[in-house]
């Protein structure tokens, strides 16, 4: 068992009203020095058997074609190093 | 003297005026409250109203909870003020902690908007005494976060201190644990609950006028 | 495309000395005389910033050069009419309902970005049709959606369906307008091109009716709302204007992303600057941006203007001059104000959270200047921007296949014979995606924001009380019919206009003016050119007839994959006004022993009718028959029934013919119906014609004598077809659908597509 | 300026119905040999300045008391040393 990790960010240039409003919210809630907050979201993908190339090629591609909407927004791939929990 | 209930505005705030309507219709005085204001205008009860305060943008009453006009409700509403949070409202007191739990993105993953049966399991709140135990009513549901969740213990505690105020009958609309549509403070002066009481309060808007003994239940509560 | 601002600056003045430096005006999707006139008329080369604002205002999508020459007929054939406060050509046309109050509606559409990206494509369009209301100074009370999709079982449809509702419902909830009717359609000739129609309504009082422009020199230009980025750069209004090809990724736009939290803060803080008296004019930016509004307020108003381009709030500070005047980010507005009241309007929209920048200022020149860091890079006169683009009069010509497509005659196609085969024919249609109950998308949908929804979908008409005390309300409904269109163009476009007419009837309100939206395929395709023809002279000529003026609308081409074009598809949206929504007509069954009354005329009139397509998959013939008298008759005896409760229930009778609109009555209110055809109705005709002109009505026995009185002594035919009773759909001596059958039948259709 | 990331995810006994959703398409969209997946939000904050350990600390507060709702969902902080894009 791995776990591999698919990151989805909007791109640069599309707009992240959520983002916005986290940043928005930080200084009232006395957070200085955030200059930019960008939301995105991280699937934590299971994966039966070791991790080689092959899977993640084929994470990859299921990133490309389901869990992003590339019209929008860019992926990052990787195998979990640290576990958050 | 009539009695005062304030309705907040949160930027976002959808059901405020709907909320004002209802009280009024009920017969007590609707006080417009701002979330930028710390004051609460001297009012007897609050109403967190639905909608999407600050668009919901990172969770659904996250950015809300810390306004200014929610530090005096905080303050007030653990010496007894009545405050009632529908939808986005419950969503705020529960990101406050005057609630336990939380609410989720709907189990099937899409906003739902339905004519919604609840029973009413505690009649003892501020805010539906107007009601009999276990009596079923039928108001508008309409959310895309509602799922309550909360942990074991949390639950069977609610359960067990008669905390469970409304359930989902028929049919649960968003995958709520244990088909809970609302839940009360131990105090019972704080309530919240993903249906919308205030759009049922006139036979031509609503599906039923099941929605007034909300605003009815307060109002004799302050009265006595 | 762009000068990027560290690279050099097309200044005007650097314009005027290189006469033979390259444009892009082609990629900007100009054509040649279309660049030379922008030479003429400056009398120069234009600079890249005006090159910039002249192709996205120019484009088909902001000049409406096709079918300008056509659209005119809305006016000049318009019927006289009390009603009408504010005419076509405003951002929204503005209706008088009585008491005071002003009702301003428009439709729009957002086709093509809605197939790029769903979701963002449809919520979008939701927000851009709501800030056109907000900027006549009305406040948005609903929102009405009709759809169009290809084939439901079409994987794609599975892409873009589910997108385009959730982006409708993510929009329309999150700012708090009900979406409260429209229209969800199938067919395969919109794969390619969906069609994603968005109606706002707003209210108002009279005194606080609106306009855009800019007067008053010295006036402050003020832009408020959304920083500017990047968004639909490139663009999304010259997209719109040709014929779209997914395949090329150079016009694909940079997709805008909407904000309905920032759009609901905008409508809170422009409602609060009019409602203080702080605007002379305001104007929302939609396609093409700032090049519009600056343009639009610019022409309209009696001075110059002029902007300093650097101050607009940006999103991406990497934006050059060009790019700015042509981004198209959402949840922005422009406003003209007194220099005295400036502070004021700042101190609201800092209330509200909202950015306000003052751009710029109302000069006493005649010309639209722009500056960049202090450099003039935009020197034109803005009525040449704004309404003096090309008009073509683009050749048309009635396609060689028409005639052939109209001998197809649907008389030639089997009938069913029997109880059974009537029974079959009956379920399929009541489940055909099409027929079917849409409430797996209507559901997705808030209709109880704001309190005052009195009907909403399923009803023929969604009802809204605008006024607490008196109970005045206003009704819509929007209709069109692709596949009469394709049949006969002129009455296909009547045909939307008369049901939505009929449905807006049916609730019980009186019908008083319309918007429409006009999709069509390529106007460079002269066969397509007829049909838009034939389409816009149909419903002109309808709407003088009916009395109900076109208050404004929207085209929208180049519908159209390769060679194919959608269906000619004229949407119509109808508003209606009722003294006392409490008297509105709803379309259940929802008592026993009513008397169902059938009135109109039924012919065999099947061509393009649902049982054609669905039974046949069969499209020829003609469409029924339009009779704009019996209409207006039918309306008035809708009208007057409600108003004297003489009815319990109605429901339009459209595709599907009556039978389909029986089963809707008694599933909505859970009650069955015993049906006996009229004499002389062959019980295949009664049940699945589409003639048009015809409602069914419950009746109350009480009222029964009363009722058919008045439609004797108004010579509108009615006929006693039945009585409400049971718990099935019974037509007598032929066949009985249980209830439970009829509604599980009609109500798992679109999940198990969807769901 | 330096890139704090927040990953934020639900508790693993919370159920997650997003997550749940993409398990159950993967298959149909033939990709296999996935066992579960969850979907969580990740933040990317700028902070101007450098990175030091009392602005992690503050960031980790944020996240305690406003990015994520400690209640049903779990969060790390780290600071971004791989960009996505
Ligand atoms: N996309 C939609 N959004 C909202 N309401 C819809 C939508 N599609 C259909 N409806 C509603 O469903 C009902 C039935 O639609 P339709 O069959 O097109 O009505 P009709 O044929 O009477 O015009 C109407 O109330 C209509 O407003
Ligand atoms: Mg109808």
């Amino acid at each position: 068992m791995a776990r591999v990790v698919v990151d989805v960010m909007l791109k640069p240039e599309i707009l992240d009203p959520q983002g916005q409003a986290v940043q928005r919210a930080l200084p009232r809630l006395g957070f200085e020095g955030v200059t930019d907050v960008r939301q995105g979201k991280r699937f934590e993908l299971e994966v039966a058997g070791p991790v080689d190339e092959s899977v993640l090629a084929r994470v990859r591609e299921m990133a490309e074609t389901f869990l992003a909407n590339t019209v929008i927004e860019d992926f990052h791939v990787h195998v979990e190093e640290e576990a958050i929990r | 003297m009539t009695t005062r209930v304030g309705v907040v505005t949160f930027p976002g705030s959808l059901d405020d005026r709907d909320a004002q309507r209802a009280v009024k219709l009920a017969g007590a005085e609707p006080v417009a409250l701002w979330h930028g204001d710390k004051d609460l205008r001297q009012v007897d009860a609050v109403i967190l109203p639905g909608g999407f305060s600050y668009g919901d943008y990172l969770r659904a009453g996250a950015i809300a909870r810390f306004s200014p006009v929610m530090e005096t409700i905080i303050e007030q509403a653990r010496s007894g003020l009545p405050v009632l949070g529908i939808c986005n409202g419950f969503q705020v007191l529960c990101e406050s902690h005057l609630l336990p739990g939380a609410l989720t993105r709907n189990d099937h993953l899409h906003f739902v908007c339905r004519d919604q049966r609840l029973r009413v399991e505690n009649a003892a709140t501020a805010w539906t005494s107007a009601y009999a135990a276990g009596q079923e009513i039928t108001i508008p549901l309409k959310n895309g976060e509602g799922g309550y969740v909360a942990d074991a213990r949390t639950l069977d505690e609610l359960e067990a201190e008669g905390r469970v105020v409304f359930r989902y009958l028929e049919v649960n609309p968003n995958g709520s644990r244990r088909d809970i549509a609302g839940v009360t403070n131990a105090a019972g002066n704080v309530v919240g609950l993903m249906p919308h009481p205030e759009h049922a309060v006139e036979e031509l808007t609503g599906p039923s006028t099941d929605g007034l003994g909300f605003f009815t239940s307060v109002l004799k509560k302050l009265v006595s | 495309m762009s000068t990027s601002p560290t690279r050099h600056l097309d200044t005007v003045k650097h314009a005027a000395g290189s006469p033979d430096a390259a444009q892009p005006w082609a990629e900007l999707g100009l054509k040649r005389e279309e660049y030379d006139r922008i030479r003429e008329v400056l009398g120069r080369r234009p600079t890249g910033a005006e090159l910039a604002m002249y192709s996205v205002m120019w484009s088909e999508h902001c000049s409406y050069k096709s079918s300008k020459v056509h659209l005119r007929q809305f006016g000049d054939k318009a019927p006289h009419s009390d009603a009408l406060l504010v005419g076509i050509g405003e951002q929204a046309g503005v209706v008088d309902v009585g008491q005071g109050y002003a009702v301003t509606f428009k439709i729009e559409s957002h086709n093509h970005p809605s197939y790029v990206e769903p979701y963002q494509g449809a919520a979008t369009g939701v927000g851009g049709i709501v800030r056109d209301i907000i900027a006549m100074g009305a406040r948005p009370i609903a929102v009405l959606d009709p759809l169009r999709f290809g084939a439901a079982d079409h994987p794609d449809t599975r892409r873009v369906l589910p997108g385009v509702v959730a982006g409708i419902g993510g929009y329309g909830n999150c700012l708090g307008l009900p979406t409260i009717g429209g229209e969800v359609v199938f067919d395969p000739c919109y794969q390619g091109n969906p069609l994603v129609n968005a109606l706002c309504v707003g209210v108002m009082r009279h005194e606080d009716i609106h306009l855009a422009k800019a007067s008053g020199v010295g006036n402050k230009v003020i832009l408020y709302g959304a920083r500017t980025g990047g968004d639909g750069i490139g663009g999304a209004s010259i997209l719109a204007s040709e014929t779209f090809d997914a395949a090329k990724p150079s016009k694909r736009p940079a997709v805008q992303v909407g904000d309905p939290f920032q759009e609901k803060l905008l409508i809170e803080c422009t409602l609060e600057v009019f409602a203080e008296g702080l605007v002379v004019g305001i104007q929302d930016l939609g396609a093409a941006g700032l090049s519009c509004a600056t343009s639009e307020l610019a022409s309209a108003g009696s001075g110059g203007m002029r902007v300093d381009l650097d101050r607009v709030p940006l999103r991406d500070p990497s934006l050059s001059p060009e790019e700015i005047l042509m981004s198209e980010s959402q949840e922005r507005m422009c406003a003209v104000v007194e220099p005295g009241k400036v502070e004021r309007f700042l101190e609201i929209c800092a209330k509200w959270d909202v950015i306000a920048t003052v751009i710029g200022e109302v000069t006493d020149g005649e010309r639209l200047e722009i500056f960049w860091h202090g450099e003039q890079i935009v020197d034109v006169p803005p009525r040449t921007v704004a309404h003096d683009g090309p008009v073509y009069e683009r050749p048309f010509a009635r396609p060689g296949w028409q005639d052939e497509l109209q001998a197809d005659d649907p008389a030639r196609l089997a009938r069913p014979s029997g109880g059974a085969e009537l029974r079959a024919q009956v379920l399929r249609l009541a489940g055909s995606p099409n027929q079917a109950a849409k409430s797996w998308i209507t559901d997705q949908y808030d209709r109880y924001v704001l309190g005052n929804t009195v009907l909403a979908q399923p009803e023929d008409g969604a009802v809204l009380r605008i006024d607490e005390e008196t109970g005045l309300g206003i009704a819509l409904a929007t209709d069109g019919n692709g596949r009469y269109a394709k049949l006969d163009p002129y009455a296909g476009a009547q045909l939307a206009l008369v049901e939505a007419y009929r449905n807006v009837a049916a609730t019980g309100a009186r019908p008083l003016a319309v918007t429409d939206c006009l999709n069509f395929g390529s106007p460079e395709d002269p066969a397509v050119m007829w049909q838009f023809a034939e389409a816009t002279r149909g419903l002109a000529d309808a709407c003088r007839v009916l009395g109900t003026p076109v208050t404004g609308g929207n085209v929208s081409l180049y519908n159209q994959t390769g060679e194919a074009a959608i269906h000619p598809t004229p949407v119509v949206g109808v508003l209606g006004v009722l003294d006392d929504v409490a008297r509105r007509t709803p379309m259940a069954f929802r008592e026993e022993g009513l008397l169902l009354y059938l009135l109109g005329e039924t012919r065999a009139e099947f061509g393009g009718s649902a049982w054609a397509d669905v039974v046949h998959g069969h499209l020829g013939g003609l469409p029924p028959r339009v009779d704009l008298e019996r209409e207006r008759l039918l309306a008035e005896i809708l009208v007057a029934a409600s108003r004297d409760g003489m009815i319990d229930a109605a429901h339009d009778l459209s595709d599907g013919g009556l039978v389909q609109a029986v089963a809707e009555s008694c599933v909505r209110g859970g009650r069955g119906a015993r049906l006996v055809p009229p004499d002389g109705l062959d019980p295949f005709t009664f049940l699945f014609s589409e003639s048009t002109a015809r409602a069914v009505v419950a009746v109350p026995r009480s009222e029964e004598l009363r009722f058919t009185d008045m439609c004797a002594a108004r010579n509108q035919p009615a006929a006693r077809i039945g009585v409400v009773d049971g718990d099935a759909l019974e037509l007598q001596g032929h066949f009985t659908i249980p209830l439970a059958e009829l509604r599980e039948t009609h109500e798992r259709t679109l999940p198990a597509l969807f769901g």
